[in-house]
């Protein structure tokens, strides 16, 4: 146990550099409403047509979770807070709000005279009904997963809505930003669920005008929205491309203004095209290697640790991310997070890897399935990658490929090898309580650590920050030692937007996109 | 079968089904290198002294892919296949025999199955089995066999008014030495030339099945895999595209060109 | 009332002008396998109003000959030498466009096979009229009217309406009569006739035979008449000429070709000529002789399917194949079974065969079966048939001595060691080479494979012999050998034999009693010297008018 | 053309679609996995799962739920989509026009030019156009869709090309020629393997007819070649050559899926590879009957033009 500590301390010097990285990009970002560049003055008007290669099935804020249609409730929905390009959480429909002193209940003021699309006006009761559904089973909503510790929500008066917690919690304002926890009207929660599912009624910048979810969805500007002066454009106009080559092909043509979300393989050619400019952002997006530890061969930690150290991480980062992303260590949290540690280097080295499964007690390797869905592709890739390097290693990897469904159906959550891919959260709290702790909602490891959930809720609870660093600091070492997950590398997020399109962002949480700050500067 | 070697497409269909051959029998054997190791440095590049036909986005050397492909991707087409044409001749012979309402019954079945198209057909089957190389090359069969046994039964059906058999027949031969001895042999000719030229359909739909994800599956160097999995490197390199597609319009070629040869030497009257 | 056609003073028609010449003419085809020389200095001439007459087996180079004539040679024919000259022009030197000015003008052709050599899709009367109009420049209206004039000079009775059927809606005889009707169109000065009642019936044969006559009296036209039928020849072309293997083996006045023929082919053809008196037929049983089989009430239904296809197709209409046909056959008898197609001659034989559903009871050798499914194995053995199609009826995947083997170890009639040596007893007896036992069907000729197949048939040493029109597809030479074959294996083994043919002069050599069929219906049985009595149904009668007796020999001409 | 052959002929479409109905039925009921996990996607909880599941019905026995789809279908009523919650008839209806508005343009395509290439073929037999044509024709039969429709995408569309819209849909009656410039490449590559396999089929038939006996007796009239050809050959190899094209529209069904995936044609083949893999069972129901109606239904109409064409093809 000693032994692998010291070899923690022993890279200070990374830790420095590593720090830099993540300064240098928080820097860049500007926080969200200010534009771009300040001193050009927006111009209004103009529709922005985004290009997206992923279906809008539904635009039920409750259980959503496609890709496109984050940017659509972004721009169609208002939630209390909002997460800034800073990782903290903003003033949204709540003006301000405020904890008691143990961070068990929280009262949110809402801004005065704010309408839903239809005219309603909103109150405390429709952020009330809202959170109600958000827990009720039945829903199947995303964010009840972030919210377990919410006992009650009750209106005060017309325009404040105080949350009362089972258990201190100080990050409430962060949980209640997520991209899912969207204000919707009582009566729209009453209604049919079709309605919910296509006739959207937010109190957003924007409100929807034409969707059809095979070819495009159309929305307009919505003229009473509770921030003055925005949002800049006419309409907004989500174009679906399945075809990933005829997607990038129409964006290049000048046909589309904005490329949602660009494949690594083409960020080159769209950065050197002409009159276009694509956009990287560093994020805590991951694939990660499960390993059940109930099961063999992977209940030996020598197994996991020689697994490990037979992947060339910065070969995966070149070849699947061609160079667009960094090296991970294992480390759930990537530098964007607070309180993120320096995790020590993990060396290629297949030889020591040999030796410690000999160790372990499989001197002639380990024979095994590596199940991943085909759904993103980029888990294939891995996987492929993972069977080619890890067998000098002895490790002779079968890679099992299958439809999205049939893996979340049969492997997801029970299967003991297999590929997962998680996008990043806003604290390290949402991190660890989504995977890692034993009640985790997705908990798929096994890994069953007690000493690690006491500190995750010890640390939920303590308002004060350098003892609250100091936690996660021993949550994370816990982690290094066990190694829950094999996590090669965080993938960066990837946009492109055409010249003449002002203010286009995109937010390491890859769920908030600002586009009522999005102009569009055509002569 | 002489007029069969001045045929200028059967001789063209030959040569390529030679290649074709060649490359699934010794494919692995001859390839330069393992065709799932990484080269990383090089990359994307195109054809080289050390890679003949350049490499994949991962560095994999495309010659040995495609030698080692050729077994899953034609072995997928010709058993495909050679399933749908002996399940094919087996209800096709039966109904032509048979005759009276089974034959009704069968032929009405079959009907059913036709009124899919062939695609949409293997793609629900596919669904239904899962995808994979083996549960595609079911599917395909499947698909096949009505279209096989359709052909099959109207050979048969030709065949049996014939007077060779009505002289069996008249003579009291078993019903078994008529239909073993007499009517299957000439049936068969029909049924293996149509058979050619479905293989290519088969290596069609095959590719097609790799490339929506629903037929081979990664790590596997199915050709319309690789093609699928290659698209969007194609701007950089052209040719992780146009070697796998090429290779399959090959297949596809060839088995077609040898079919219609065999076509017009079964069927003089049918020739250039 | 028929308005006269040809436009020709009718005394220039014997001036003995030559219309067609055919000087020193060789042509070879290129074939894979080297140049085939299909025609040897062909040198004919026809005058004006004559008709020449040339006779030839199929490969004989006759048609190559036409098609000469017509400027109409496939690309792989090569003109050797000669020249083919048409009133002293010679056609050779033509241009193409030229060429078209003759063809149909003054130069056309009556087919073979009325019923392909018609547009299926384009109504009869336009394929009249479209000569009318390229060649005589008469507008469309007026060539339909035209049109309709020319058929109702060739006998048709209700032209107008035929004018608007298209080819499906008219018989073989009515076709032909639009064919010869647009040859006639333009009064061309040559017409090529092309086997043209071959592919007819026997009494519309004759018809439209009577109407070439007519014809050629009326416009004196000149005429090729192209013939395999020397007999048909005979009797209606002034001179004929006899074609063999691309040479012209004789050149005769028509009276002089039977009475003193010059070469030895036209000898042996005129000998093969099946002519009624020249009975070859084995000697009859004696009239007390006992009954080896009988029919009683026999008839088959076509059309009865299975009940589903009767739901989806209700009104199909069930057509008989025989109706209430008995009949006897006497022990080692010949019984000749004559009528036309669609008859329900074949019908007989497969019944007899036990290939056919039937009603009604046959009696074999005491033993009576009433249907198809009661046809034990020994009626099988005792009962062999043999078809007419020679390509079709031996399995082309099997070698002969498989084929001929077949029989014997079904029946078991020589134990397996001796199989071989009866196969090549059997070969010997239809006069066939031993080392063909070796040989597929498809390296045999038409005649030698109906020989295998007779053999097939006599191996289970039957009782009865069925043949099905067995020469009905062979060369008039190859004809007359395997009718001797048949009749010489009979008075060898004592078979009994039931000959069906529509060859009313072949079958009156061979049989001792003929049965006549019509439309399903056993209409007249005779013994065949009474052929020719007054009592003899009108239908009979009508056969017996309908079959040309070759002219020039010693027996009475025909009425 | 009786009235008795029209009624039987629908009556068999009619029974065809009841068995290809409940064979896709069967197929869809054993589907690995069901939609309600894919409509809550990798963040559904188990008691999620079950829930949803109950809420669609997936859990009653398989015989229920198709009397039920059945009877409604009756009603014209083709149940709600489970994944986009919309009337399935809504969805599929506006696939259905887009995806027959591509096949309609390929189509057309294919008979304007295949038609006459195998014509011209057959006419110079032999000839340099012959071979050409025959080059053609089997090279295009043996590429697939998504072989042409990757080669069209980066030599005449997007960036590198630039003249045509890289995928995209504009509907017809929104602008005309923006729809025929985005259905140029769908519908060229949907074409292609159309093209290549009538031409052949064309040329054959135009062989055979042109070697045929009628034709030599016209020629024989001393009728022009021109007259010939238009009068005589022509009619007679339209009927085979509509026979063919009835057959080959199985084809065309089968490769609108493939096309309108790579050119995000809003297409009922796009629709359907979206509902198979969601396991979206009504959509997929009821976009596998449609096109075995159409397929079935474009067959008879096929028969109808052949009997117009043909007087001896009479019902």
């Amino acid at each position: 146990m000693i032994k692998s500590l010291k070899q923690f301390t022993k890279t200070r010097s990374e830790m420095v550099r590593g720090m830099a990285v993540a300064v240098g990009l928080a820097a860049v970002l500007a926080l969200p409403g200010t534009g771009f560049a300040q001193n050009e003055t927006p111009k209004v008007g103009g529709v922005l047509k985004i290009a997206h290669s992923t279906r809008i099935a539904t635009m039920n804020v409750l259980n959503l979770s496609g890709p496109a249609e984050y940017p659509a409730i972004d721009m169609l929905y208002s939630g209390l807070t909002r997460i800034g390009m800073d990782n903290h959480p903003h003033p949204d429909l709540a003006e301000s709000w405020s904890a008691n002193s143990d961070a068990t209940v929280f009262d949110f003021k809402l801004r005065p005279n704010v309408t839903f699309h239809d005219g309603t006006p909103l109150t405390s009761d429709d952020v009330v009904a809202t959170f109600e559904a958000i827990q009720d089973p039945a829903r199947g909503a995303s964010a009840r997963s972030v919210l377990t510790m919410v006992e009650k929500v009750e209106a005060i008066d017309n325009l404040t809505v105080r949350f009362t917690l089972t258990v201190s919690y100080a990050d409430l304002p962060v949980a209640v930003a997520h991209a899912n926890a969207r204000i919707i009207s009582a009566k729209a929660l009453a209604g049919p669920k079709e309605n919910l599912e296509n006739k959207p009624n937010g109190t957003g910048p924007f409100k929807l005008e034409s969707y059809d979810s095979s070819r495009m969805t159309r929305l307009v500007r919505n003229d009473n929205y509770f921030i003055e002066g925005v949002p800049y454009l006419d309409a907004v106009e989500l174009h679906l491309f399945p075809d990933l080559t005829a997607q990038s092909a129409n964006y290049l043509s000048g046909n589309m203004d904005v490329l949602l979300a660009v494949e690594q393989a083409d960020y080159d050619r769209i950065d050197k095209a002409p009159g276009s400019n694509a956009l990287r952002v560093a994020s805590g997006r991951f694939v990660n290697v499960v390993m059940r530890f109930d099961q063999k061969p992977f209940d030996d930690v020598r197994v996991r640790k020689a697994l490990a150290m037979s992947i060339d991480r910065q070969t995966l980062v070149d070849v699947i991310l061609e160079g667009l992303g960094r090296p991970a260590r294992d480390n759930i949290l990537s530098p964007e997070y607070a309180y993120v540690i320096d995790s020590p280097e993990i060396p290629y080295d297949t030889a020591a890897a040999k030796q410690l499964l000999a160790d372990a007690g499989y001197p002639d390797g380990i024979k095994i399935d590596l199940v991943a869905s085909n759904r993103p592709a980029i888990r294939g890739q891995v996987a492929i990658a993972i069977k080619q390097m890890a067998l000098p290693a002895g490790f002779d990897i079968n890679v099992k490929s299958m439809p999205h469904d049939t893996y979340l159906a049969n492997y997801w959550r029970k299967g003991n090898f297999y590929m997962a891919y998680w996008g990043m959260r806003s604290t390290p709290d949402g991190a660890f309580t989504l995977l890692l702790t034993s009640d985790a909602s997705y908990e798929d490891t096994a890994w069953n650590n007690k000493e690690f959930d006491a500190i995750v809720a010890k640390a939920r609870s303590t308002p004060d920050d350098s003892e609250r660093a100091q936690l996660y600091a021993e949550a994370q070492k816990l982690i290094l030692r066990d190694t829950p997950y094999i996590i090669p590398f965080f993938q960066d997020v990837l946009t492109a937007s055409r010249d003449g399109v002002k203010g286009w962002v995109v937010h390491p949480l890859n769920r908030v996109y600002y586009i009522e700050s999005v102009w569009l500067d055509r002569n | 079968m002489s007029d069969f070697v001045r045929h200028p497409a059967g001789v063209a269909g030959a040569i390529l089904l030679t290649i074709i051959a060649l490359a699934v029998l010794f494919g692995p054997l001859v390839a330069p290198y393992d065709p799932q190791a990484f080269h990383t440095t090089v990359r994307l590049q195109g054809p080289s002294a050390d890679h003949w036909l350049g490499t994949d986005q991962f560095g994999r050397d495309l010659l040995s892919r495609l030698l080692f492909g050729a077994r899953s991707t034609i072995a997928f087409g010709v058993g495909a296949t050679m399933i749908s044409v002996i399940a094919g001749s087996l209800i096709g012979v039966t109904a032509g025999v048979v005759g009276g309402w089974i034959d009704s019954v069968i032929m009405r079945g079959l009907d059913g199955m036709l009124a899919v198209p062939d695609l949409l057909f293997v793609l629900l089957i596919v669904t239904m089995l899962g995808a994979g190389t083996g549960e595609a090359m079911l599917a395909v069969s499947i698909a096949f066999t009505p279209g096989m046994a359709r052909i099959s039964r109207s050979s048969v059906l030709s065949i049996r008014t014939r007077e060779y058999v009505l002289a069996a027949v008249a003579r009291g031969e078993s019903q078994r030495y008529i239909i073993l001895s007499e009517v299957i042999p000439n049936a068969i000719g029909p049924i293996i030339v149509e058979g050619t030229i479905r293989v290519s359909f088969a290596i069609m739909i095959g590719a097609t099945l790799g490339f929506l994800g629903m037929g081979a599956q990664p790590p596997s160097t199915e050709w319309g895999l690789m093609v699928s999995e290659a698209r969007q490197f194609m701007y950089r390199s052209p040719w992780v595209v146009a070697v796998p597609g090429l290779a399959i319009a090959v297949a596809a070629m060839g088995f077609n060109l040898f079919g219609d040869a065999l076509r017009d030497a079964f069927d003089p009257r049918r020739s250039r | 009332m028929v308005e006269k056609l040809g436009n020709l003073p009718a005394e220039a028609s014997l001036d003995g002008l030559t219309v067609l010449a055919i000087r020193d003419y060789s042509l070879n085809y290129n074939t894979t396998s080297g140049p085939f020389e299909a025609l040897k200095s062909i040198n004919l001439e026809i005058n004006r109003g004559q008709t020449l007459g040339l006779v030839g087996e199929s490969g004989s180079g006759k048609t190559s000959l036409a098609w000469a004539i017509m400027r109409y040679l496939p690309d792989n024919a090569s003109e050797v030498s000669g020249s083919i000259s048409l009133l002293g022009e010679n056609l050779r030197g033509k241009s193409h466009q030229e060429i078209l000015e003759i063809r149909g003008r003054r130069i056309s052709m009556v087919f073979q096979d009325p019923s392909t050599s018609l547009n299926p899709v384009i109504r009869l009367g336009d394929q009249i009229a479209e000569v009318l109009v390229r060649h005589r420049g008469l507008t469309p209206k007026q060539a339909l009217t035209e049109g309709e004039a020319l058929l109702a000079t060739t006998g048709i009775t209700k032209p107008a309406e035929m004018m608007d059927r298209y080819p499906h809606q008219a018989s073989g005889g009515e076709k032909q009569r639009v064919v010869i009707a647009t040859a006639f169109a333009c009064n061309p000065e040559l017409i090529i006739f092309d086997e043209p009642t071959t592919a007819l019936d026997i009494i519309t044969a004759r018809q439209i035979l009577d109407l070439f006559d007519r014809l050629r009296e009326e416009t004196q036209v000149t005429a090729l008449y192209i013939s395999h039928d020397l007999g048909l020849v005979s009797r209606i072309a002034d001179d004929v000429a006899v074609i063999r293997r691309g040479l012209v083996v004789e050149e005769e006045p028509c009276d002089r070709v039977f009475s003193a023929p010059q070469h030895q082919y036209t000898r042996d053809l005129i000998a093969a000529v099946p002519h009624p008196n020249r009975r070859i037929a084995s000697p009859a049983p004696e009239e007390s002789a006992s009954d080896l089989l009988n029919m009683t009430g026999v008839s088959v239904r076509y059309g009865e399917t299975s009940i589903l296809t009767r739901i989806f197709q209700p009104d199909r209409e069930l057509t008989y194949g025989a109706c209430d046909v008995s009949l006897n056959v006497r022990l080692r008898e010949l019984l000749g079974v004559v009528g036309e197609s669609g008859s329900g001659k074949s019908t007989i034989a497969k019944v007899l065969a036990g290939l056919q559903d039937f009603d009604g009871s046959l009696r074999f050798n005491e033993r009576v079966f009433a249907t198809r499914k009661s046809i034990n194995t020994d009626y099988r053995r005792a009962v062999q048939i043999v078809f007419q199609n020679p390509d079709a009826s031996l399995n082309p995947r099997q070698k002969i001595r498989e084929i001929l083997s077949r029989p014997l170890k079904l029946y078991k009639i020589v134990p397996r060691s001796e199989i071989p040596q009866r196969i090549r007893d059997l070969l010997s007896k239809v006069l066939l080479p031993e080392e063909f036992a070796d040989r597929y069907p498809h390296q045999l000729s038409g005649g030698e494979k109906q020989r295998v197949a007779i053999a097939r048939a006599f191996a289970a040493e039957p009782e009865l012999v069925i043949c099905d029109e067995i020469t009905s597809s062979l060369d008039v030479s190859v004809q007359a050998s395997v009718a001797k074959l048949l009749v010489d294996l009979q008075r060898d083994t004592g078979t009994t034999c039931i000959f069906i043919t529509h060859d009313l002069n072949l079958i009156r050599q061979l049989a001792h009693r003929i049965a006549v069929m019509y439309r399903g219906s056993l209409v007249d049985l005779f013994e065949t010297n009474e052929a020719e009595n007054a009592e003899r149904h009108s239908y009979t009668r009508a056969l017996l008018d309908a079959v040309p007796v070759p002219a020039g020999t010693e027996s009475s001409p025909s009425a | 053309m009786s009235l008795g052959y029209l009624t039987r002929r629908l009556f068999s479409v009619l029974l065809v679609l009841v068995i290809v109905s409940f064979a896709v039925f069967a197929i869809t009921m054993i589907l690995p996995g069901n939609a309600a996990v894919m409509i809550l996607g990798e963040y559904a909880t188990e008691d999620q799962l079950l829930a949803l599941a109950e809420v669609l019905g997936l859990n009653r026995p398989w015989y229920i739920q198709y009397f039920e789809w059945a009877g409604n279908i009756l009603q014209a009523d083709w149940g709600m989509s489970l994944r986009l919650s919309l009337p399935v008839g809504e969805v599929v209806g506006d696939a259905f026009w887009n995806s027959a508005s591509l096949a309609v343009t390929a189509l057309v395509t294919v008979i304007i030019i295949a038609i006459p290439l195998g014509i011209l073929a057959a006419l110079y037999r032999g000839s340099k156009v012959d071979l050409g044509i025959g080059l053609f024709a089997y090279v295009g039969t043996a590429m697939p869709e998504f072989v042409t429709a990757t080669l069209l995408l980066v030599f005449l569309a997007g960036s590198a090309g630039g003249y045509l819209p890289a995928g995209g849909f504009i509907a017809p009656n929104e602008s005309f020629p923006g729809f025929v410039s985005h259905v140029i490449l769908p519908a060229g590559t949907l074409g292609l393997i159309l093209m290549a396999h009538i031409a052949r089929q064309v040329r054959s038939e135009m062989s055979d007819v042109l070697a045929s006996d009628y034709i030599r007796a016209a020629r024989l009239k001393g009728l022009r070649e021109r007259t010939v050809i238009r009068r005589h050959a022509l009619p007679n190899s339209l009927a085979p050559a509509v026979a063919v094209i009835s057959l080959d529209i199985g084809y065309l069904l089968g490769g609108i899926i493939v096309v309108e995936e790579i050119f995000a044609w809003p297409g009922l083949g796009r629709l359907l590879i979206y509902a198979l893999e969601n396991r979206d069972l009504p959509v997929i129901q009821a976009i596998t009957l449609l096109l075995a109606a159409v397929y079935a239904l474009s067959n008879l109409f096929s028969d109808l033009v052949i009997a117009a064409l043909d007087p001896r093809v009479r019902y």
